[in-house]
């Protein structure tokens, strides 16, 4: 695609830390048009979070093997280092965290790591002004009497209180790009959708790109225009939100989809299950990693991982079997 | 009635684990090595002492190490500073291990009671063990030993009192965070009493964290003990000890101070590896699933 | 915050009443004769009778600690058997002077402890973390008092360069801060700062790694914030508890500093402890028990009230 | 201008400073820097000599004599001119308040802490009586003639000094209280007669004296711009002050550094004390030392010159508790060596050898005031023993136990069925050198007899000393005393100390006498 | 229909629990979390009662106060018509009846333990010998899916998510209780691993003839799992009704709001506002009157001034809001019935 503002290529991600070598991630490509909304969905584990972090740099890199190539923005991200990887972090692409209690420093008021991050990247502005912007950030993502909230610490706040700080925080220098990692897992159904729609209408209002990780093909299906489902370390399937959700391709995100106890429809007959248990990374099988617990799982699958296959309209499926699920 | 299955594949205990895990640990194991020496020094010492530790000779006074016959020197008295120093590693060991030991049982004993029960009875029993806690160490060690006068007996008894209220105290948070966890909930949602989920459940939970925090004691016991002693509250003459050794060849400090410092550098040596013994085996404890 | 400090103080109470009790039970559980230090051993049995009698040492226990307490509450710890004079002018003397050596040992401690913590913890299992860790480890596994006479023989006795014992060349009541006397502190001061350096870098290291592992951490790298900004924030998280253990760390030293005033004549608390108990000096040992006790009590109150100050997490009710 | 002055530094072996009003405690340690310095006594010691043994001489008194009709009055005439450091006279009315502050409970200044080492010095002493400005009356319970002696412990402190000090203290209203105040003010800036004033005190660190120009006696005008007096008890911690030029003198240098000592060009004066480093034998049923065989085995048993030697020289072998050449000297029949033959044959004769061990206990300390090295000797006296078929078992108990215990005596639970103590003395006047030892009515808890050592024929010579009252057959009654001592050998005599004290070569005249104490008087640096 | 269904198998009255939290210096509770604060229910012989409500109001409180794990401030349990904790029924007795499956597997097992030890650990205390006990957590072990010979002699932290929570419920199943409180049992499980589970428990429900209290904050679940569907808000019943009646004719404001908040699944159809705003109120410190007034859409002074009652609005559907209440004063109640 021409017009991206954010570009994954080939990224492969190896943790070299412990006993065993862990790839995280095995060669995941995703390209993010302004202004799109990327779902990315799969099971624990699967390598969500580890994709969304390296945007960011954010792995150790005393034990973490990263290749690949990612540009945001123009930027080569894999080429910045010290200042200039500081200066790229928060104000071109910034991130939203799952636990905001875990992710917010305890010690310092909100308003403190607002005007922390407004004058990081933006040294010109005075302590009144960087506040005076919390203050309008804080409004903005409707946050009650914000002035006060300004001074509360996070453990002061509720859960859907601290995730719009969050949200406040990680918008705080206009970034490009938002990468949010399932912001909304932690939160009750009534907060969680109020937390949606705050975020879908600040994306479209500032015209954000955005990579939102969840679990729950619900939420990827609320705010996404495109998702694309994780399978231990690669993305299997990537398509707009209509044709994943309605003609999926690829027999994990088929699935994935029939597992979901959804309605009446079903109560009290059994649900359809994936069988097994997700892959251990360390020890990956040679072939497709989902193979083992594939119905229609062949020799081919066990021999070679599958080639991508384009189905046409962005839709791109890793499984060799795409004639059968169809 | 179903039928038992037999051959199942039982996975390494608790214990088992933290062994493997601790022995590959190479600083942990060449500690623990030394402390085992240092352990068979002690029992064995009448057979390893070159000498007798007690037979002195005026004429052989302060030999320095390395003198023939004497490879580590001669002491005050003339007696044979290896088999003193080996012979000492019984009262320091001792000094070091019994009272940690006898402290833990009772440490445990009203930590576990304190924050098993909760209540009235843990503020009773708590509040009682903050006020020994309200002494720094040394100082009730020194207070204690000073008004009992000296002597192992009372150095024992000062030490122990000592270290119940950390014990205590480390028993008591750890069981209070165990009390509260859920298998102890499910435990009891199964009907048992308290005795049989103290026994099943809490103690195995709850002895680890409490033993390993009593190791890290030993190092202190020791160096507290050899304090003592080098004070003159402790250990008497002419015991072997290697803190009164320390202070008995004090006065030799100009002329022979390699001499001298033979007894702190066993000390220093013995609680070093406990220490460093001790910090293994809570990393080896440290198990993540 | 004042209620929740008034709450404290209140709660320590109880603690300090049973501090008391036991500082009388000490001495009196003490063998040998309340009077030996100023009774010769041939003094004559009534005069001895005599004697205590004047010392009011054959009342009942319970009533000697009830006209014990009631002075201590009326700030009179007692009067020294051996020198007549009043234990507060002695211990308050000798606190000064330990004070003195306890806070320069703190201060070395706790910045050679923060440094190396600090250091082990940001270069978790690197050569560096090993280095520093293995100097904490020495730190809290060091015979301070044979670490200090190795020093006086090195630095003293061999090199001549620092006097071996004693507050100065006048006695610490001519106490100059130059370096004439300053000569004086520092072997004492390094000895003592051995241990808090030990555990402060221990303390600091866990604290440090513990909170580096934190998500927040990720979070402040994410909105772009460098090392030393991130530095900072690691700070100001350890810094409650850092705090904390420092000035528990310093209540030890006070409290203990008998084994090091010995090795080194210096005339603080203990050096005034091992004399009360080797001269059996009973009203010193006690007041100076108490005294010394009452302060580390204090001290933690003192800690944990400033922790809950520091600390935003904390409730404060 | 400092550096023009003569400073004498000084390290003492006591923990803190002794008493500095007048009844110095911490043993004569406290006499040498505390009482002769400052203060004077009506009689004192003659410290002139290294030679010749230290003999009792005026003081502030020129002349006594016992009432010929009344052997419990004695009479001191005063000597005129003296004036106290704070400019004061001395009359006889100072000596009357003296004795008074330590033995009339219903004197104004009377000074219950001071009581204990000077009543226990005095032990005779009742009252005092102004006759005239210059003459005092002095009474005692029974006739003694031991009292001019015993006079050199009672230091004469000035009493319009104390008065001063009670005036200053109107807001003090409990009158016990405020003498006790007064007390210890006086002990901060202390005032007596001596050749030397107090100039700084503070408290457990160090004393100071400056020199009295006025001094009466014109030999003991001294020299010294200053004296300063540090207590350190530890002899490695002196050793290192001395090496360090930190003091120019201490006390009792660690005996291991004396060659050191010595090489770095100090100088180390001893001289024998009278002392005596004993086992003192317990005679109560069921103790092995009941038999005098066993008792002159274990003197003789004892090697003394390799003891000597062990200890770097620093101490006198000992051939009773006074030396040959002493005025109470008394040719005694058992001569203390070393004779293992003998020995053993005593001991084969008391039924005792090789297969049929005698057991022993002995209580002794870790440390103590004039205990010399007690463990180490202690050691070596076990190890000699143990040749002569003894197995000893030494019970190291605390100092102050064990001191305690001396008054208690062996029959008391607390001497853990010990058959010997280990308690040091000194063996200056007779009462403390013979007296309580061997007299009946010394037995615990009056005074030191720990062993209870019984018999008559002690009492009758102890009567006859006591009522001697010229010198001459005082002294002979006490040498017929002190040899029938040796001869029963109540004691292990094990050495006397030789009171080792190094000083830097720049103290100049120094003179250590056969003596516990030493004169700072005549004393210069360069 | 049985017999057994007329009288109910648990009935829970007036269920109240306070903890206090702080506490003024003599020790007296100053103030008090009403976690449970007036909860009445029944749970018939061989039903699922699903318990749905935000986070921190009372549902696992009210878990634990049925076990009775802790003491209720009030109220009374009965179990099949004896009240518990009595001489008819004592807890001892009582506790092997019903048993809990928690939310997080990791804590809710010994670490210490095997899986067998764990599972065997209820039949012996109820004097059950070991070699029968083992027995039996063979067979449980099996039967939820776990080879025991691979599995029995496991710790906990071998196991994965999935397998510990079926350990779990081996656990709860091994002194053969009649009902089985399960906890948020499956939020922390993925999906896929969530659906093998819920089919387990279908299973299980059948074969032993299990009755469940099913507690969870996914409304899907429980739509999917229970009969009847206990809505709870900051400690109090909102609204008690047969599943599908819930869902689709609700009739309290919150129990509208929660289920609002479902999401759609369809891209064409995603929720276009917030059905409600807000967080719950703090516990602590609860609203007067209706807890809910606080956010409700229809609040009205009313609802401030009193607390409404639970009523029968419809068969088996109980509701308490002032609106379906005709003696409330609230304008949107209905008329007085004649
Ligand atoms: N720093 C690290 N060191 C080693 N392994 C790591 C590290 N970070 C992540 N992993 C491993 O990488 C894999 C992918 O983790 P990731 O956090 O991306 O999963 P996820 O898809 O986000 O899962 P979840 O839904 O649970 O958040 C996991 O197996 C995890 O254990
Ligand atoms: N032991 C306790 N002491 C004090 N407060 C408690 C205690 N247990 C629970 N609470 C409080 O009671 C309220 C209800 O707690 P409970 O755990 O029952 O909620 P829940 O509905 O299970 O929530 P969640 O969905 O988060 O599990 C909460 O506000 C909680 O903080
Ligand atoms: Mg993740
Ligand atoms: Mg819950």
């Amino acid at each position: 695609m021409a017009d991206t503002v954010l570009d994954i290529r080939n990224l492969r991600v190896t943790f070299t830390g412990g006993a065993k070598h862990v790839r995280a991630v095995d060669g995941v490509d995703l390209a993010v048009a302004p202004g799109e909304v990327v779902a990315l969905l799969g099971e624990s584990g699967s390598g969500k979070s580890v994709t969304l972090r390296s945007v960011l740099r954010l792995h150790p890199e005393a034990k973490t093997r990263i290749a690949g190539s990612i540009v945001a923005a123009g930027v080569d991200v894999m080429a910045l280092t010290g200042a200039a990887l500081a200066d790229f972090r928060g104000k071109t692409v910034s991130m939203i965290f799952q636990e905001p209690m875990l992710a917010l420093d305890p010690v310092y008021s909100l308003g403190q790591q607002i005007t922390e991050s407004i004058r990081k990247h933006e040294p010109a502005v005075s302590a009144e002004a960087a506040r005076r912007r919390a203050f309008e950030l804080f409004e903005q993502v409707r946050i009650p009497s914000p002035e006060r909230r300004l001074d509360a610490y996070p453990h002061e706040m509720s859960g859907g209180m601290r995730q719009r700080a969050m949200i406040a925080l990680a918008l705080a220098c206009n970034p490009k790009v938002l990468l949010a990692d399932e912001p909304t897992t932690a939160l009750d159904a009534t907060v969680q959708v109020q937390i949606l729609l705050l975020l879908r209408e600040l994306q479209r209002n500032l015209n954000l790109s955005m990579i939102f990780v969840t679990h729950d093909i619900g939420v990827g299906v609320e705010v996404a225009d495109r998702i694309a489902v994780m399978y231990a370390g690669r993305i299997v399937e990537i398509g707009a939100v209509r044709d994943v959700i309605r003609t999926p391709r690829h027999p994990y995100t088929i699935g994935l989809l029939s597992t979901r106890a959804q309605g009446g429809r079903l109560s009290g007959n059994r649900l359809t299950t994936i069988s097994g248990s997700p892959p251990d990374l360390a020890n990956l099988p040679p072939g497709c990693a989902f193979a083992p617990r594939c119905a229609s799982a062949s020799a081919a699958c066990r021999e070679a991982a599958p080639a991508p296959v384009d189905l046409g309209a962005g839709h791109v499926v890793r499984c060799i079997h795409t004639a059968i699920t169809a | 009635m179903p039928e038992r299955v037999n051959e199942i594949i039982r996975s390494p205990g608790f214990w088992v684990t933290v062994w493997r895990r601790f022995l590959r640990d190479p600083v942990a194991l060449a500690a623990a090595l030394v402390v085992l020496g240092l352990i068979l020094m002690a029992v064995f010492a009448p057979w390893i002492a070159p000498q007798d530790p007690f037979q002195g000779m005026s004429l052989r006074r302060l030999k320095p190490p390395g003198t023939e016959g004497y490879p580590l020197g001669t002491d005050e008295l003339g007696r044979d500073m290896l088999s003193r120093l080996i012979h000492g590693a019984r009262i320091s060991l001792f000094m070091g291990i019994v009272p940690v030991l006898c402290a833990l049982f009772i440490g445990a004993a009203i930590g576990i009671v304190a924050g098993y029960s909760g209540g009235w009875t843990n503020t009773l029993l708590m509040r009682t063990v903050d006020v020994f806690f309200a002494f720094p160490s040394v100082l009730l060690a020194v207070a204690l030993a000073g008004a009992l006068g000296p002597g192992m007996t009372n150095g024992l008894i000062a030490l122990t009192l000592v270290f119940i209220p950390p014990i205590a105290r480390v028993a008591e948070s750890v069981t209070t965070g165990v009390r509260s966890r859920d298998f102890v909930e499910a435990a009891k949602a199964s009907g048992a009493g308290a005795l049989l989920i103290i026994r099943k459940h809490v103690l195995g939970n709850v002895l680890g964290p409490i033993f390993v925090y009593a190791m890290s004691l030993v190092a202190v016991s020791m160096i507290l003990a050899a304090g003592l002693s080098f004070l003159g509250l402790g250990v008497k003459p002419p015991q072997p000890d290697w803190g009164l050794m320390l202070n008995t060849l004090r006065t030799a400090m100009y002329t022979q101070p390699l001499l001298c410092a033979l007894p702190g550098v066993m000390i220093f040596i013995t609680s070093i590896s406990f220490n460093l013994m001790t910090d293994g085996l809570r990393s080896a404890m440290d198990i993540k699933a | 915050m004042i209620l929740y400090a008034t709450k404290r103080v209140l709660l320590t109470l109880p603690i300090m009443l049973g501090v008391t009790i036991v500082c009388f039970a000490l001495v009196h559980l003490a063998p040998g004769d309340p009077l030996i230090s100023v009774l010769p051993p041939d003094a004559s049995q009534s005069i001895k009778e005599q004697m205590m009698a004047l010392y009011g040492f054959d009342r009942p226990y319970h009533e000697q600690f009830l006209r014990w307490l009631w002075r201590v509450l009326q700030g009179d710890i007692g009067t020294s058997i051996r020198t007549g004079r009043p234990v507060s002018t002695e211990i308050s003397k000798a606190v000064g002077n330990t004070l003195m050596l306890a806070a320069l040992a703190t201060c070395i401690g706790f910045l050679l402890g923060t440094l190396f913590g600090f250091v082990a913890g940001y270069f978790r299992d690197t050569w560096i973390d090993k280095t520093a860790s293995a100097l904490s480890v020495f730190g809290v596994s060091v015979p301070h008092y044979w670490l200090g006479m190795v020093l006086v023989i090195v630095f003293a006795a061999t090199l001549g360069w620092l006097p071996p014992t004693g507050a100065g060349p006048g006695g610490s009541e001519d106490w100059k801060w130059d370096w004439v006397h300053f000569k004086y502190l520092i072997l004492p001061a390094v000895t003592m700062s051995v241990i808090p350096m030990g555990i402060i870098a221990r303390t600091v290291r866990a604290l440090v790694a513990e909170i580096l592992s934190q998500e927040f951490v990720v979070g402040l790298r994410a909105k772009g914030l460098s090392e030393v900004g991130i530095f900072g924030h690691v700070v100001k998280n350890a810094a409650p508890t850092a705090l904390a253990v420092m000035g528990i760390q310093l209540g030890y030293l006070l409290g203990g500093s008998i084994l090091i005033e010995t090795v080194f004549a210096w005339p603080g608390t203990g050096l005034l402890l091992n004399d009360a108990i080797f001269q059996r000096d009973l009203p010193l040992l006690q007041g100076t028990i108490l005294v010394l006790a009452m302060f580390f009590v204090v001290l933690n109150l003192a800690v944990d009230v400033m922790q809950t100050m520091l600390d935003p997490r904390i409730q404060r009710a | 201008d400092a550096g023009a002055q003569s400073v004498l530094r000084i390290a003492m072996t006591a923990a803190d400073i002794p008493k500095t009003s007048g009844q110095p405690d911490q043993g004569f340690e406290g006499n040498r820097f505390t009482g002769i310095p400052l203060y004077d006594a009506l009689t004192q010691w003659d410290l002139s000599s290294a030679d010749k043994p230290s003999v009792l001489i005026p003081g502030l008194a020129t002349a006594w004599r016992v009432s010929d009709t009344d052997k419990t009055k004695w009479t001191f005439t005063l000597r005129k001119g003296v004036k106290f450091h704070d400019g004061s006279e001395l009359t006889a009315n100072a000596i009357v308040w003296n004795v008074d502050k330590v033995l009339n409970k219903d004197a104004r200044h009377f000074a219950p802490d001071q009581i204990g080492v000077t009543v226990s010095r005095m032990p005779n002493l009742v009252s005092a009586r102004r006759i005239d400005d210059f003459t005092v009356e002095l009474t005692t319970k029974e006739p003694d003639s031991f009292l001019p002696l015993n006079l050199t412990n009672l230091f004469i402190a000035s009493p319009a000094h104390w008065q001063k000090k009670y005036d200053a203290l109107a807001s003090v209203s409990d009158a016990a209280e405020r003498a006790k105040q007064a007390w210890a003010a006086f002990a901060a800036d202390a005032s007596g007669s001596g050749p030397f004033k107090m100039a700084r005190f503070s408290p457990r660190e160090r004393v100071e004296y400056v020199k009295n120009e006025a001094y009466w006696d014109p030999k003991r005008r001294t020299k010294l711009d200053r004296v300063v007096l540090l207590p350190m008890p530890e002899a490695s911690a002196r050793t290192a002050a001395l090496l360090s030029g930190q003091v120019d003198w201490i006390e009792s240098p660690a005996p291991d550094a004396v060659p050191q000592i010595k090489q770095k060009g100090f100088i180390l004066h001893t001289n024998a004390q009278p002392h005596v480093w004993p086992w003192q034998f317990s005679f109560v049923e069921g103790s092995p030392w009941l038999d005098k065989r066993v008792r002159h085995a274990a003197n003789l048993c004892v090697n003394r010159e390799e003891l000597k030697q062990a200890l770097g020289g620093l101490m006198e072998i000992p051939k009773g508790t006074v030396p040959p050449g002493h005025p109470w000297w008394g040719n005694p029949k058992f001569e203390i060596k070393y004779d293992l033959k003998a020995a053993q044959k005593l001991m084969a004769d008391a039924g005792f050898g090789p297969n049929k061990r005698l057991k022993v206990k002995t209580l002794t300390s870790a440390s103590g005031s004039g205990q010399m090295q007690p463990v180490p000797m202690n050691e070596f006296v076990q190890q000699a023993l143990r040749a002569c078929y003894f197995d000893v078992e030494l019970e190291v108990v605390e100092w102050n136990a064990l001191f305690t215990n001396w008054r208690e005596g062996a029959k008391d639970p607390k001497s853990r069925g010990a058959h010997a103590t280990n308690v040091t003395f000194a063996a200056m006047d007779p009462f403390f050198a013979m007296v309580r030892f061997t007299s009946s009515k010394t037995q615990p808890p009056v005074s030191n007899n720990w062993g209870h050592f019984v018999n008559p024929e002690f009492d009758d010579l102890i009567a006859k000393a006591r009522t001697s009252f010229d010198d001459k057959g005082r002294d002979a009654a006490l040498a017929r005393l002190h040899a029938r001592i040796v001869e029963e050998a109540p004691f292990l005599w094990v050495a006397h100390d030789v009171g080792p004290r190094a000083m830097s070569s720049k103290v100049k005249g120094v003179v250590q006498p056969k003596s516990w104490f030493i004169d700072l008087a005549p004393m210069s640096m360069q | 229909m049985r017999e057994s269904d007329n009288v109910p198998l648990l009935e829970v009255r007036g269920l109240v629990k306070h903890f206090p939290v702080k506490r003024n210096l003599l020790g007296r509770a100053t103030s008090v979390v009403s976690a449970v604060d007036g909860v009445d229910f029944d749970l018939r012989q061989g039903e699922t009662l699903g318990v749905v409500g935000e986070s921190g109001c009372g549902k696992s409180t009210t878990a634990r106060l049925l076990m009775h794990l802790i003491e209720p401030s009030a109220g009374t349990i009965r179990f099949g018509g004896k009240t518990v904790g009595s001489a008819a029924l004592p807890l001892k007795e009582f506790r092997r009846q019903v048993q809990l499956v928690f939310q997080d597997s990791y804590a809710s097992l010994n670490p210490r333990l095997t899986v067998e030890e764990s599972i065997a650990f209820g039949p012996m205390v109820h004097g059950t010998a070991r070699t029968q006990a083992q027995a039996r957590t063979h067979a449980l072990l099996e039967r939820v899916g776990l080879d025991p010979r691979r599995f029995a002699g496991r710790f906990t932290h071998e196991l994965s998510g999935g397998q510990r929570q079926r350990v779990n419920i081996a656990r709860a199943l091994a002194l053969q209780p009649r009902i089985l409180v399960l906890d948020e049992a499956v939020s922390a499980l993925d999906k896929s691993v969530e659906a093998q589970v819920l089919n387990l428990l279908l299973d299980l429900k059948q074969e032993f003839g299990l009755s469940y209290v099913f507690i969870s904050h996914d409304l899907e679940v429980v739509r999917f799992m229970a009969a009847r569907v206990l809505v709870m808000y900051l400690g109090r019943v909102a609204e008690l009704a047969p599943t599908e009646a819930l869902y689709t004719d609700s009739r309290h404001p919150y129990t509208t709001a929660l289920v609002g908040s479902l999401l759609s699944m369809n891209p064409d159809r995603r929720t276009e506002a917030a059905p409600i705003s807000g967080d719950p109120p703090n516990p602590i410190d609860p609203p007067p009157g209706c807890r809910f007034h606080t956010r409700c859409p229809h609040a009205e002074p009313v609802c401030a001034a009193g607390v409404p009652g639970l009523g029968m609005r419809a068969q088996e559907h109980w509701v308490a809001c002032h609106m379906g209440d005709p003696m409330s004063g609230h304008s949107k109640a209905p008329a007085r019935a004649a």
